[in-house]
């Protein structure tokens, strides 16, 4: 479904990617794990084409998708729910998830369904409905944004950091919901610096160190090897 | 007596509590662990320490001296240098350079006279490179002196930031997770590295880590703190123990 | 006690040799031409005072012109109201026209400086609690202050200017050696400034305030000096204008000019000084070179510096300089890369 | 206390005019952190176009000679009003495309086609006296000609084009834009002074307690009052207004959400374009004040001003800064200090950010450590 | 290092200029403002400029040369003025220099005249100073002085005893003509009971009128240029100001009218000998001829300027050397030049003495209401 080949990127004289090659299939959750600055996020920009690749290329459904700009790959099915939340702090909550289905726009039925199809994955947020953002608190606006990037009725979801900043119980409730959203049928692609946590709920994993490669296979495997841990999960 | 106190000290913003009511002590030698889960107030805290922002109760008493209302530099003065979590290097100056500027507070030439280059100040001048070179040397960092720090690679940048702490001589080391996004055999070298500069330079450490083996490893006493709170204090092995941080890092089951 | 022997050597050297360049430029120059150059010289001053400010340690300040305009007026007013004053009291001080000329510049100077300073210290404390464009506007603002009060003020001409002030910097042959001598004391400044320890501070205030601070930096004290050494250059420059154009009016210090000055500054690349002196020489000439093009020489102009920033947003230099370590490397690559066959 | 009222009348005014000014600075500055100094620049293309429209593209009728034609003339006055409303959005999105993308972005082809054409035209009207007698349509060929020949001078010079994050640098751009619209101005318009005569019928109202209001006055204020209202429905509740909050909160993130972020920041040029074109051609018409190419220069600075008063990027901030600096000029002005009155006005601001750092309704953001 | 190139790269331009003289031309100099805040006064003293050059090349020159106007934009900039003056001196070779419309830029450029021995004659100044700067300097139009104790008088004679005062403070010609009217007024018995000031660009003077309103003065002095007094005189009919309002040779446009509409119906100002309504021949002639050429109705400073053109003109066809001692003998000594604005005769100040009209506007015509001659006023 996705696939990056040979994909560098060069943030002035560094190599912050070297010869990236990576894929997603429909319906897995596929996760890339690594410390940080090992190039995890860098590998999403790359992606949603925030940052210039310098070689490589990058495949969406068999289409090439390399200079593509992130909005027009938010009509194309990718949806990206950054690190650190980036919620419009300023707006509601159901501002918020409207803005998530920009590209859905005048279909008014579907948004309404989406959103209340949110407030059952996240009972929290239907208490807030028209409460400023900014006053929600961290794992609220966690949920906010994981709902928001599910509002653009993605096939592909690029999940940035989900864990950061938040209760260890609420990490485990936001991975639970990961889970069902793929059930459903979206396809993950999961950036987590917590990578037990992340292949426990992961088909299959890649290992980034220092913007290349390092292994990949499947979660279960990767949980095992115990190179890696010793290299990457530390204990 | 111990060299950094904190007593009772709380810090709001807006309604929130981001540290509350933290009493804690480092003493003369230590190297000390602070750790807890994201979002728990250590940085806040350092914050609080070096005078970015003011405590809203109690008191940080350092060397016997209150600090509150002193600005950051005063505090660089009395004795207390950081790190920042996110790198907050000169990126334009080189990596002398940066630790150059730190090395400032040791200067005897006033500003004048170096704007007109007396030669007073370019002996002052000479011994500060000198004592700035040393700082790099320490961190294993001489022979990338004339880069750009904006172009030196992620853990030398790392490195550079303690160098040019340390060039301030400070009583007091405050690191910010200083191998954050290191992996574990750089990590090791990294606290390694930090153990012996703590002896060479004779400096106490209080160190944010993230990852708890690696903090275990070097330190004789870490603090746990909590959603502001602190919740455990002890040696390494006590921690471990502890259920309050057992929940904290791995969670309740409360879905 | 050797260092200082060859120190002062230096510094009479380096003005002996402007002395006769003066001579030979005012000798052999056209007089037009002689008057662009030191316009040239002024803009100068004024683009590396303001790179003091605004290149070195960061501080986004745009209202440049009210520093200049302080220091034209209080200098010259010194010269034209209080200095006849001040001799008839003193009689000690009725001097001959070469010494007394001197000296009543030198004192021009002084107040210059002292009066711009003063102004960079009241717009330096707001720099304290305001950033960027907030701090432009507040700047940009007491400039406009500067240039209304002057506007009201009776004695020094109100909007009719103040002329006839005698022309002490030597209209000819000595104009040259003040003004440029001008020049050299700022760039020898700003040099000495970004070679040694202390002046990286400055440096260190522009790349991270928060990490100089915790680095033990006075920032506060970084700031303020900063805008007084930065204004109070700008008001001498102001001085050397009124003291060789011999008239000045409110409309010279007004906002365009403050908006030249910064122009220079960014054109050259912020923080470079050898950038902000060629920008100075290319943004004061450039209108007189296009003069040939009439009415279309404005919109011209100003195409061309819309043109320039987005082509080079980053200055002309950057944040480099000029050296002549740079050039040779330059054309030492020319000359290797023209060798291969 | 009549005198009192009736400044204060003066002051909101004024103020709504400057609120309608300061609205554009505001919208830009929240979406870009750009300080559009070409702003002022486009009121003043507003205020010609009132002139134009009102001297010579409609068939308005003079009052004096025939005045049964108020109610053609108020409908005419409409027309003009959008007209002068539609060019100047035009021109705003064409500053932001030219001038201010290529910042954002980089130098496109585009971009070097269209800055060498516009060197290239007074390069060819240089040599006008040439070609006199040929036509201008020779001139107009001849001056495509020599833009294109410059296209490849301008992507000559933009061959290493490197971003820059620098603030500065923007704000130059933006201030040579103004250059360019002024001068640029002075060679299209002249500098006489224009002068737009009566068109609308005038009357005065005398209120209770002997303040009076013009009807021109009224006008002012209330289509500066209907347009404000509009944004403040645009921008809450449309589509295109929400993706400009969103950008102002956060561009990245309003990217990822499938906002075409380049379109919307030529929909917020257009916006602030269109209010400070209504503005322009409202006031050429209704005070009949002087047009010339630095129309725009003073009220465009004042208006700045009270965005930044009033906490630039805020919408409500604009609108209470305009009024604020329009009451304290009026009564400045009309004490015995009215000479210091821009001295004033610029003394309430440096007053008013140093409590308020980030201006009255500002976000205040403080750096993250 | 940096002056050597920008002198290598003006002293190009310097032969560029030298190149285009030859001995079969006089060369004149023109410093205006074509462009900047007071760009309109200057590009209308030019237009008149330009047409007395080009009458006097059609008539034969002057000992069969041509004339060769130079003209150098300043930018409406005191400094840049200073710069133009120099070049045209020192590069152009100008033998006599026109210019400026505002007396602060006159001021500033006039030393330069002064110190190359290049007569310069200023058009419009009118303040005092101007001429006093050296013996070069002169000018053909009336002073600040003498024109405000002109519209004193004939305020006071009308009948008003409160005077209002309404300046440009930015504008050094409207303060000093307001200073003077308040001198001559007070002198003569009269009162000034109010005075605000505005700024050239502002668009509201609403406030102001308001104040001086609740002065309740019998007439309104307003020195300023007609670009805001028509403006003015509107909003101070709207705000109830119905007194007359007085102004000076500032007003004097084809311009004003329309700016002003019928607001200033019945308002007197000052002007120089100049005024269509005037039955002479030779102001007749230049209107024709000025809306032949730009197809504009003149103003008075393109009258002013057609006279200090016409005035060195005919200066130089009576020196005994076209050098700029020998012009500015000439002019030191012209006496009875018909100008469009006056017969002019340069006293020893250098300044012109000519009569002042009070006009009358009436509809969209000035109507000559009185004449003053320099004596009449005892200056």
């Amino acid at each position: 479904m996705l696939a990056l080949r040979s994909v560098s990127v060069r943030y002035g004289a560094i190599e912050a990617l070297s010869q990236v090659d990576l894929e997603v299939n429909q319906g897995e959750i596929v996760t890339l794990i690594g410390a940080n600055g090992a190039g995890k996020s860098t590998t999403i920009r790359a992606i949603c084409g925030q940052v210039p690749t310098s070689s490589g290329s990058i495949h969406f459904e068999g289409r090439e998708i390399t200079r593509t700009p992130a909005h027009r790959l938010v009509h194309a099915g990718i949806a990206q729910s950054p690190e650190g939340r980036r919620i419009f702090a300023n707006m509601t909550v159901r501002e918020n998830l409207e803005l998530g289905a920009f590209i859905h726009h005048g279909k008014h039925e579907q948004i309404r369904q989406d959103i209340d199809r949110v407030f059952q994955l996240f009972p929290r947020l239907s208490e807030r409905v028209n409460q400023s953002a900014g006053t929600l608190s961290g794992g609220e606006q966690q949920m906010l944004a994981m709902g928001r990037s599910l509002m653009a009725r993605p096939k592909l979801l690029l999940r940035d950091e989900p864990s950061l900043g938040l209760a260890p119980f609420l990490v485990q409730q936001i991975f639970q919901i990961i889970r069902e959203i793929n059930k459903e049928g979206v396809t993950i692609l999961l950036v987590e610096q917590n990578a037990y946590q992340a292949l426990r709920v992961a088909h299959r994993a890649y290992v980034l160190g220092t913007g290349s490669i390092v292994v990949s296979d499947t979660a279960e495997r990767l949980l095992a090897n115990e190179q890696v841990q010793a290299a990457y999960l530390g204990e | 007596m111990s060299l950094l106190e904190l007593r009772g000290v709380t810090r709001r913003f807006g309604g929130l509590a981001a540290v509350s009511n933290i009493t804690a002590h480092v003493d003369t030698g230590e190297l000390v662990g602070l750790i807890g889960p994201n979002g728990a107030g250590k940085t806040t805290l350092f914050n609080l320490l070096t005078g970015v922002y003011a405590p809203s109760e109690g008191a940080v008493v350092f060397d016997g001296r209150d600090t509150r209302g002193m600005r950051p530099c005063r505090i660089a003065a009395l004795g207390i240098a950081r790190t920042f979590q996110n790198i907050r290097l000169f990126r334009e100056l080189t990596a002398l350079q940066n630790v150059k500027v730190a090395v400032n507070l040791r200067a005897r030439a006033s500003l004048f006279s170096a704007v007109i280059d007396t030669m007073g100040q370019r002996a002052d001048d000479a011994r500060l490179e000198a004592l700035a070179r040393e700082c790099l040397t320490a961190m294993g960092l001489e022979h990338v002196g004339d880069n750009r720090s904006c172009d030196l690679p992620y853990g030398l940048q790392r490195r550079l930031e303690i160098s040019r702490a340390l060039a301030t001589r400070p009583k007091l080391l405050l690191l910010d997770e200083p191998a954050a996004g290191m992996n574990p055999f750089e990590k090791q070298d990294l606290m390694q590295l930090i153990r012996t500069v703590q002896t060479t330079f004779n400096v106490t450490v209080l160190l944010i880590e993230h990852d708890m083996k690696v903090v275990m490893g070097i330190c004789k006493r870490i603090y746990v703190l909590d959603y502001g709170q602190l919740i455990a204090e002890g040696t390494p092995a006590e921690i471990r123990a502890n259920p309050k941080v057992i929940a904290a890092y791995l969670g309740e089951e409360t879905i | 006690m050797r260092w200082l022997a060859l120190r002062t050597l230096t510094v009479l050297g380096c003005l002996a040799a402007l002395a006769v360049v003066s001579k030979l430029l005012s000798a052999n120059l056209d007089t037009y031409v002689f008057l662009v150059v030191i316009q040239c010289g002024v803009a100068m001053t004024l683009a590396a005072s303001l790179n003091l400010i605004n290149g070195i340690t960061g501080q986004f300040s745009i209202g440049h012109a009210g520093f200049y305009a302080a220091g034209a007026y209080v200098g010259a007013a010194w010269t034209v109201l209080w200095q006849p004053i001040v001799v008839r009291h003193v009689p000690l001080l009725q001097l001959g026209a070469p010494v007394g000329d001197t000296l009543t510049l030198l004192i021009a100077i002084v107040v210059g400086a002292a009066a711009a300073a003063v102004a960079g210290v009241v717009v330096g404390l707001p720099s304290l609690r305001l950033r960027g464009d907030y701090l432009a506007i507040v700047t940009l603002g007491f400039g406009e202050v500067i240039r209304v009060v002057i506007l009201n003020i009776d004695a020094v001409g109100g909007a009719r200017g103040l002329t006839g002030i005698p022309t002490l910097v030597g209209s000819g042959d000595l104009a040259f050696f003040w003004v440029f001598g001008l020049v050299l004391a700022v760039v020898a400044l700003s040099r000495n400034l970004m070679r040694t320890t202390r002046g990286l501070t400055w440096l260190a205030v522009r790349e991270d305030e928060i990490a100089a601070d915790a680095m033990g930096v006075d920032t506060t004290r970084v700031k303020v000096s900063a805008f007084v050494v930065g204004s109070a250059f700008a008001g001498v420059a102001g001085v050397m204008y009124a003291h060789y154009f011999t008239s000045i009016s409110p409309d010279v210090f007004g906002m365009d000019m403050s908006i030249i000055i910064t122009t220079m500054v960014v054109l050259g690349g912020t923080g470079s000084v050898s950038g902000s002196l060629l920008a100075a020489i290319v943004l004061t000439a450039l209108p007189e070179f296009l003069r040939f093009m009439q009415d279309y020489r404005m919109v011209i102009f100003s195409t061309m510096l819309v043109v320039v920033m987005l082509t080079r947003p980053q200055g002309m230099f950057g944040h480099g300089e000029i050296s002549f370590a740079k050039l040779k490397q330059l054309f030492g690559r020319r000359a290797a890369g023209g060798a291969k066959p | 206390m009549q005198q009192i009222a009736q400044q204060l009348i003066y002051g909101i005014q004024l103020g709504s005019l400057y609120a309608l000014i300061a609205l554009g600075y505001t919208m830009v500055y929240g979406v870009l952190r750009l300080i559009n100094f070409a702003h002022g620049d486009v009121y003043m293309v507003g205020a010609f176009v009132g002139f134009y429209a009102c001297t010579r593209w409609l068939p308005f009728k003079d009052l004096a000679v025939h005045p049964e034609a108020a109610g053609a003339n108020i409908a005419l006055a409409v027309v003009a009003l959008l007209l002068a409303m539609a060019i100047c959005s035009a021109m705003g999105v064409l500053i932001e495309r030219f001038a201010y993308r290529p910042l954002r972005n980089g130098l496109q082809k585009a971009d070097a086609h269209f800055w060498g054409l516009v060197l290239g035209f007074p390069i060819t009207g240089l040599f006008m006296p040439v070609f006199n007698g040929w036509g201008p349509l020779v001139a107009v060929v001849v001056g495509v000609g020599v833009g294109f020949a410059m296209r490849p001078l301008v992507a000559w010079l933009a061959r290493r084009v490197k971003l820059s994050e620098s603030r500065l640098n923007a704000l130059i751009t933006a201030i040579g834009v103004s250059l360019l619209l002024e001068n640029g101005g002075l060679l299209v318009f002249g500098a006489n002074p224009n002068f737009i005569p009566n068109i609308l019928p005038e009357r005065t109202y005398m209120l209770p307690g002997g303040v009076m209001v013009g009807s021109s006055q009224l006008t002012i204020l209330g289509v500066s009052l209907v347009l404000m209202l509009s944004l403040r429905y645009i921008v809450m509740y449309t589509r295109p207004g929400k993706a400009m909050r969103a950008i102002s909160h956060d561009i990245e993130a309003a990217k990822l959400m499938g906002i075409d972020t380049d379109r919307v920041i030529a929909f917020t040029f257009a916006l602030g374009g269109s209010l400070a074109g209504a503005g322009g051609a409202m006031v050429a018409a209704l005070t009949h004040v002087k047009i010339t190419p630095l129309f725009g220069l003073l009220p465009g600075l004042k208006a700045f001003v009270a965005a930044v008063l009033g906490g630039a990027g805020s919408l409500p901030g604009a609108m209470v800064g305009g009024l604020l600096m329009g009451s304290a000029e009026s009564f400045v002005a009309g004490s015995s200090l009215s000479m210091f009155r821009d001295a004033i006005a610029f003394c309430v601001l440096i007053i008013i950010l140093l409590v308020r750092p980030a201006g009255l309704m500002g976000r205040h953001v403080p750096e993250k450590v | 290092m940096a002056a050597l190139i920008v002198s290598i790269g003006l002293n190009g331009c310097k032969q560029q200029g030298g190149s285009a003289a030859d001995s079969n031309e006089i060369i004149i100099g023109e410093y205006a403002s074509l462009t900047g805040t007071t760009a309109t006064f200057g590009v209308s003293t030019h237009n008149g400029v330009l047409l007395a050059i080009e009458e006097a090349n059609a008539a034969g020159g002057v000992n069969g040369k041509k004339i060769k106007l130079i003209t150098e934009d300043d930018r409406s900039k005191a400094d840049e003025a200073r710069v133009v003056v120099t070049k045209l001196v020192t590069q152009n070779k100008a033998v006599a220099v026109l210019g400026e419309v505002a007396s602060t830029r006159s001021m500033t450029a006039a030393p330069v005249c002064q110190q190359y021995k290049v007569p310069m004659v200023s058009p419009s100044s009118t303040n005092p100073e101007v001429t006093r700067k050296g013996d070069y300097i002169f000018r053909v139009c009336f002073t600040d002085d003498f024109q405000a104790a002109v519209v004193g008088k004939f305020a006071y004679d009308k009948g008003y005893r409160k005077a209002a005062i309404f300046k440009d403070m930015k504008n050094d010609y409207s303060v000093a003509f307001a200073d003077n009217f308040a001198k001559s007024f007070i002198k003569q018995g009269g009162k000034v009971v109010g005075e605000q000031s505005y700024q050239e660009g502002d668009t509201d003077f609403k406030s102001q009128l308001n104040t001086l309103k609740a002065a309740g003065p019998d007439a309104i002095l307003c020195p300023g240029y007609y670009s805001e007094v028509g403006t003015i005189g509107r909003q101070a009919r709207e705000i109830g100001l119905n007194v007359p309002i007085l102004g000076g040779d500032g007003w004097d446009s084809p311009k004003l009218v329309p700016g002003a509409g019928t607001a200033l119906n019945g308002c007197y100002f000052s002007n120089h000998r100049f005024s269509r309504e005037l039955d002479l021949p030779e102001v007749k002639a230049f209107i024709a001829n000025f809306k032949k050429k730009y197809n504009e109705e003149p103003d008075a400073l393109a009258a002013l300027g057609y006279d200090a053109a016409g005035l060195v003109v005919d200066a130089m066809k009576r020196a005994a050397k076209l050098d700029g001692p020998g012009i500015r003998d000439a002019i030191a000594r012209t006496e009875g030049f018909k100008g469009v604005t006056g017969v002019i005769t340069l006293d020893k100040n250098r300044n012109a003495r000519k009569e002042a009209l009070i006009l009358r506007i009436d509809g969209d015509v000035f109507r000559v209401e009185k004449t003053y001659r320099p004596e009449e006023l005892g200056q």
